[in-house]
């Protein structure tokens, strides 16, 4: 049945994360300003958090199920920081999502509790994964794949065990030449030069990869099928369906920063006097109060596309343009969202003293990672259209 | 527990519905326009589908279904995708039912419900906008004086009443004590005067009146809910769900028109569609519909529950999707271009529709 | 010297203007729903009002100079209603305007006493004038040009006299093919078989024209330039050079509609107490007012925009980028203003009772005629990114 | 006479700061940025430029040359392009000399401005803005006691005060009698202590301190203007056209950074400048930079002025360029995607810079 309604099991839970977001908002400047990662083991009583968090109790029948309930659940968690993501020992990472999605059951069961970041992105290649370099030649005799490449912009890079990455058996198949793979830090020839210094998401690490001559074990093709289908875009699809997961958590972790921003203002304002008058018509409303809820209306929006594209993977529904439509959406969200507000409050908005100017960097990102709003876009216009890659980019 | 799972029956619904608009609605929206007439045959139609009677209780002579403001919400959205004109049309006597459903007593629903269970049409209007700036709906200019057990005296004036020409009753949103009532008025009563059509820049169609209350007398009984009142308010987040439901409908009209239409169109040498300037717009216009229909849905799903938030949601919504719509109706007639301006096309008209429900409240409600 | 102070004999100037357009209005409702044109003979005192708005008075060496106080009579002519532009007798379309900048001398002298349409759009083409089918023809035997070929969304294509026309010379030369002709009304095998019914702008007529083997004489070619240069470019150009006239008065009318409409919802705000607080902050302003403020600051910018266009032309200085800014701006501020206004003042903004509905109407065509505002865009990108045509389409 | 003709003069002023910008002001802005500190031999060479000293009269020791707010745009746009905060820390002496020269009595200019003559960088600084939500300068809590022929007691807190650390003087703005006054208070005087540096999401470059006013008192001759009073909206409106003629210049270089970057690039086979979603969003850029300096230089003209409307056009000017600067801002990260969030690219610190500004006022003047 429709509803949009929580259960109290619903909110126990969620509140418990909100408990702790807060918890670990004393610790956001300064790992903001540091640019490093606060390692779990600093923050007291880390341990206990640390397992509550992963597992705030069990959803009965009547609960908000799985994969929109995993949504709230990281809009809550990053309701209470950026810097909360890479604290959760094991999963978390982007790459766990895509294990989840295309992994078989043995990969899963080997590798889920590791933290595993996701490379794609090279220096010559942005949005567009079709003129990915990187290569795996598989070597028949060891039965293992030899990779050689570099990848930028890798998200919780440094701290990551693990990385599911993206290269190509056959560069004459295109697209369909490209598979993901599980590489564990360990691997020989798998080097990390380099770190990224960046406009937000501070405390998360953000590093370059280097795989020279890296060899991995033959299992480790994410999947496991190593053929390539003659349709141009086959095998590729394979790989793109991670994102069909990704994105929506990816929207989520940027809506939990607005959510913050929004929660933040709204105390402000009323600190200021302005209260905003729900029901009441345009001359009963002040301007703060109505530039106010344009932006949590746009909040509430950006959070319903996002909760419906989950609920249709936890449902085990198609969901390709519903990830791309909530990525866009939150996307340009959040951006208008964290950028409103501190413009609304006005100088105190821009100050480092409050955490808002955070929230409003940290959450940039959220229309750049995981394909930008451009490439969203460009995938629901093609499914509109019913027009192939060829046909509009 | 949040779910999208529509029901077998909301499925069912929504495709009768769909194919209603198509076959019933669409080919008739154009000369309604012109001719700033509803056929009647039309009204009939729609009556023989039952969106009014069946969902009154049966010990008033209805079909004792379930109503549902979410399944309302998903058949306004077919019936807006329909013609917007049309679809108020259709459902312009739900709204003063559906007042008299949730907030009337006992005696008011006796003494009314029962008109809404014939054969034929049968309407009554929700008399709630008034003329002049920034008028607010929820503060209306409209007062009515109490005169303790001989009822209330009503004086103001209301325009935007649907169908006020041929309504037997109003239900006329007036001060009283501060707060606000509604009161349910015969159109005979002494002293209301029904005026000519008003001419509207959209919504051509469907005919509106004003009506003037001079010194309306009216028993204590025709205050709405008996002496406590009804809920006003509600009544204004339904209707609030109700034109989003429309506009929701009305936009994914004008964005399933304009795809083949920018396939077919070509421009320096290939169809519009391959131009990213227009394939985003599409892609924005399909984002922002998906968008209103949650939006509008959860408002529905409020309202429904009297969850105490649902005047927040149904305020988020209407700002929402007033300006989502217009921008995509705005935006329609630019990917038409010049046939977005001349009345062959229809996108001109969903055009002035759209703008004009979204300025409007409480012609409709789920 | 840097200035945007209006003389008291520009003020005066356009004050004869506004007060005209006033008289105007009384007909505006009546010319819209009717949709026909209002003759000039039937307004009270046409003739000498007519007069006097076609000449209201010579501006001194002080006062602000011709093509940029032109754009400010346009738009006090269209504040008045968008009814009265055809009113003027002889000259005012735009065909008008191209004649003035392509036309020779003897031309100018020849046919700017008459009421010229311009023809560009046909059936198969809408933004893309490449795509022209209409053929001019040599006959040398007669000397006469013999075009054939349809015509739509001709404005004023009703009453005007004559039409400057777009036609190929040579298909197989494309752009640099494409010639401007003009075409009086009584020219054998001129047709005009329909008129549109639209959106806005209805007391306009927007007609059909058909070209049979239609005979005009050599010396109707405008500009008298028969070559096709090699270049691709190059004859089209001189065409298109009449755009950058016609553009910022295309968006002066439509700015003229636009500030009617903010004059209009000013005095209505004013009535429901909603006075604008200009200098103070957020805290101090109704929501109403902010709206308000924010479209009015996109009037100014416009108009600011489409007066540097035309202070270019004044000043003979090329202003072909900045032409197709004020287009572009303008013809997204109209829309934005009037939509905006009608909304912020809610229920009253839809009735027919008042002309803020029409306006909102008539206003529409601007980021449409002359040039879309998508066409507008691709010139100005193709400038800063220094594409031909053909790079960037 | 409606006029966008710029004299020889504003031309060779306009080029001489361009070359500035590009050769002494870019090279060093993100450097700056990472360590929070400006170099004073930028101060000194901009000091050599003499932008502060040549515009005052030659009776106090300047150079005597006319002061146009309008060339004074056409510079700040240039310093902009170069750096937003080394174009505030170079003109930071400015907005309080502008403001002696405007509303100063003859004593208050005889004692103030030969200060500014001197060979070395020498700066006085506005203190207008206040911590809190929704503060407005024009609505100060700090506030002035009138204490007769002794003057007055100031009481208060002051943030974002430019170079307050090394600052001279401040011109503090505080609410006198329900209206507003300004107030030269020596940064030496009893009962005013200076902060640490405030840290601030953009402009890390630029030093700017809170000041606490503990009942500090002034004499008489402290109230800008004498007995009458300085008119504080012009020092605000000035600071309005100043600001947004700095965002001016900032966003032109955006725009003019992205231009090459977008040719580069490839996706899909070729230059992202070809599509039209980043083309027609530098087509969008350009439109708004245009916009934003034709608004600009009409605040500035009718402040210089004093046009009835400087107000008013101060006020539709500032929320214009505001809302347009951030887009363009936001929207370069977006142009350079991955790219413009990483430091290695300066268009995530004009982001910052770009929306610090936009929330800041009378941190320069013109």
């Amino acid at each position: 049945m429709i509803d949009f309604t929580l259960t109290e099991n619903d909110k126990a839970r969620l509140a418990h994360i909100y408990a702790q977001g807060e918890f670990v908002r004393q610790f956001a400047r300064e790992a903001d300003e540091n640019e490093a990662e606060l390692p779990p083991e600093i923050l007291p009583g880390a341990e206990e958090f640390l397992t509550s968090l992963s597992h705030p109790g069990a959803p009965g029948p009547e609960d908000t199920q799985g994969a929109a309930m995993m949504t709230l659940n990281t809009i809550a968690a990053f309701w209470g920081d950026y810097s909360l993501r890479p604290k959760q020992p094991g999963g978390g990472g982007l790459g766990n999502a895509a294990l989840a999605a295309a992994g078989s059951d043995d990969q899963k069961a080997k590798w889920s509790h590791l933290t595993l970041s996701m490379a794609i992105t090279e220096p010559g290649c942005g949005s567009d994964p079709s003129r990915v370099e990187t290569s795996a030649v598989l070597d028949e005799e060891t039965d293992e794949w030899v990779i050689n490449g570099e990848k930028i912009f890798v998200t919780t890079g440094i701290r990551a065990q693990g990385v599911v990455l993206w290269a190509t058996i056959d560069k004459s198949a295109g697209r369909a030449g490209i598979k993901s793979f599980l590489v564990e830090k360990s691997a020989p020839g798998f080097s990390v030069p380099g770190k990224e210094k960046k406009l937000g998401i501070r405390s998360d690490d953000t590093a370059v990869y280097l795989f020279k001559d890296c060899r991995i074990p033959r299992g480790n093709l994410l999947g496991g099928d190593e053929s390539i289908p003659k349709a141009s875009s086959g095998g590729f699809r394979g790989v793109m369906k991670t994102f069909n997961m990704t994105r929506p958590l990816t929207a989520a972790m940027g809506l939990g920063l607005a959510k913050a921003a929004l929660d933040f203002a709204r105390e402000e304002l009323e600190k200021a006097g302005v209260i905003v008058q729900y029901g009441a018509g345009t001359a009963q409303q002040s301007a703060a109060a109505e530039r106010f809820t344009r932006l949590e209306a746009l909040y509430e929006a950006a959070e319903l596309t996002t909760l419906r594209a989950t609920w249709l993977a936890g449902d085990a529904k198609p969901n390709n343009m519903e990830s791309s439509v909530c990525k866009a959406h939150a996307g340009s969200a959040v951006r208008a969202i964290t950028q409103g507000l501190v413009d609304l409050l006005g100088p105190m908005g821009i100050s480092r003293e409050h955490l808002i100017e955070k929230w409003m960097r940290d959450c940039r990102i959220t229309d750049i990672y995981e394909g930008t709003g451009e490439i969203q876009r460009l995938i629901i216009a093609r499914g509109l259209l019913d027009y192939t890659r060829a046909d509009l980019k | 527990m949040i779910s999208f799972g529509m029901s077998e029956e909301q499925e069912l619904i929504r495709d009768t519905l769909r194919e209603f608009a198509n076959e019933a609605m669409r080919p008739i929206a154009r000369d309604c326009d012109e001719t700033a007439q509803i056929p009647q045959d039309f009204l009939d139609s729609i009556w023989q589908l039952g969106l009014t009677n069946t969902q009154i209780a049966e010990q008033y002579g209805g079909g004792g279904e379930e109503r549902s403001p979410v399944t309302n919400a998903i058949l306004l959205e077919e019936l807006g995708f329909g013609d917007v004109a049309l679809a108020i049309a259709a459902t312009a006597p739900n709204a003063f039912v559906n007042a008299i459903v949730d907030h009337g007593t006992e005696e008011q629903k006796q003494a009314l419900l029962p008109l809404f269970c014939g054969d034929s049409f049968q309407v009554a209007s929700l008399a709630v906008l008034e003329h002049g700036p920034l008028a607010d709906p929820a503060a209306p200019l409209t007062k009515a004086e109490p005169k303790g057990d001989d009822g209330f005296v009503l004086t103001g004036r209301k325009s935007w009443v649907v169908f006020g020409d041929r309504a037997s009753h109003f239900l006329v949103f007036a001060r009283n004590n501060g707060g606000v009532d509604a009161f349910i008025v015969p159109s005979d009563a002494e002293g209301l005067s029904i005026g000519e059509p008003e001419k509207n820049v959209g919504l051509r169609g469907l005919t509106t009146v004003s009506i003037e209350l001079k010194r309306v007398a009216v028993g204590p009984e025709a205050k709405l809910g008996g002496a406590q009142g009804g809920d006003v308010r509600a009544i204004l987040d339904a209707s609030r769900a109700a034109h989003s439901a429309i506009l929701v409908g009305a936009c994914r009209g004008i964005l399933e028109f304009c795809v083949p239409y920018t396939k077919d169109r070509v421009a320096f040498d290939e169809p519009i569609a391959k131009k990213q300037s227009i394939a985003f717009r599409l892609a924005e216009m399909h984002i922002e519909v998906e968008a209103m229909r949650w939006m509008t849905w959860k408002t529905a799903s409020h309202v429904s529950q009297g969850h105490e938030d649902a005047t927040k949601q149904a305020h988020l919504t209407r700002q929402y999707v007033s300006e989502k719509a217009m921008w995509i109706a705005d935006n329609g007639i630019q990917v038409f271009g010049g046939h977005g301006f001349i009345r062959e096309y229809p996108v001109e008209m969903w055009f002035r529709n759209v703008r004009t429900l979204t300025v409007l409240e409480a012609l409709a409600g789920v």
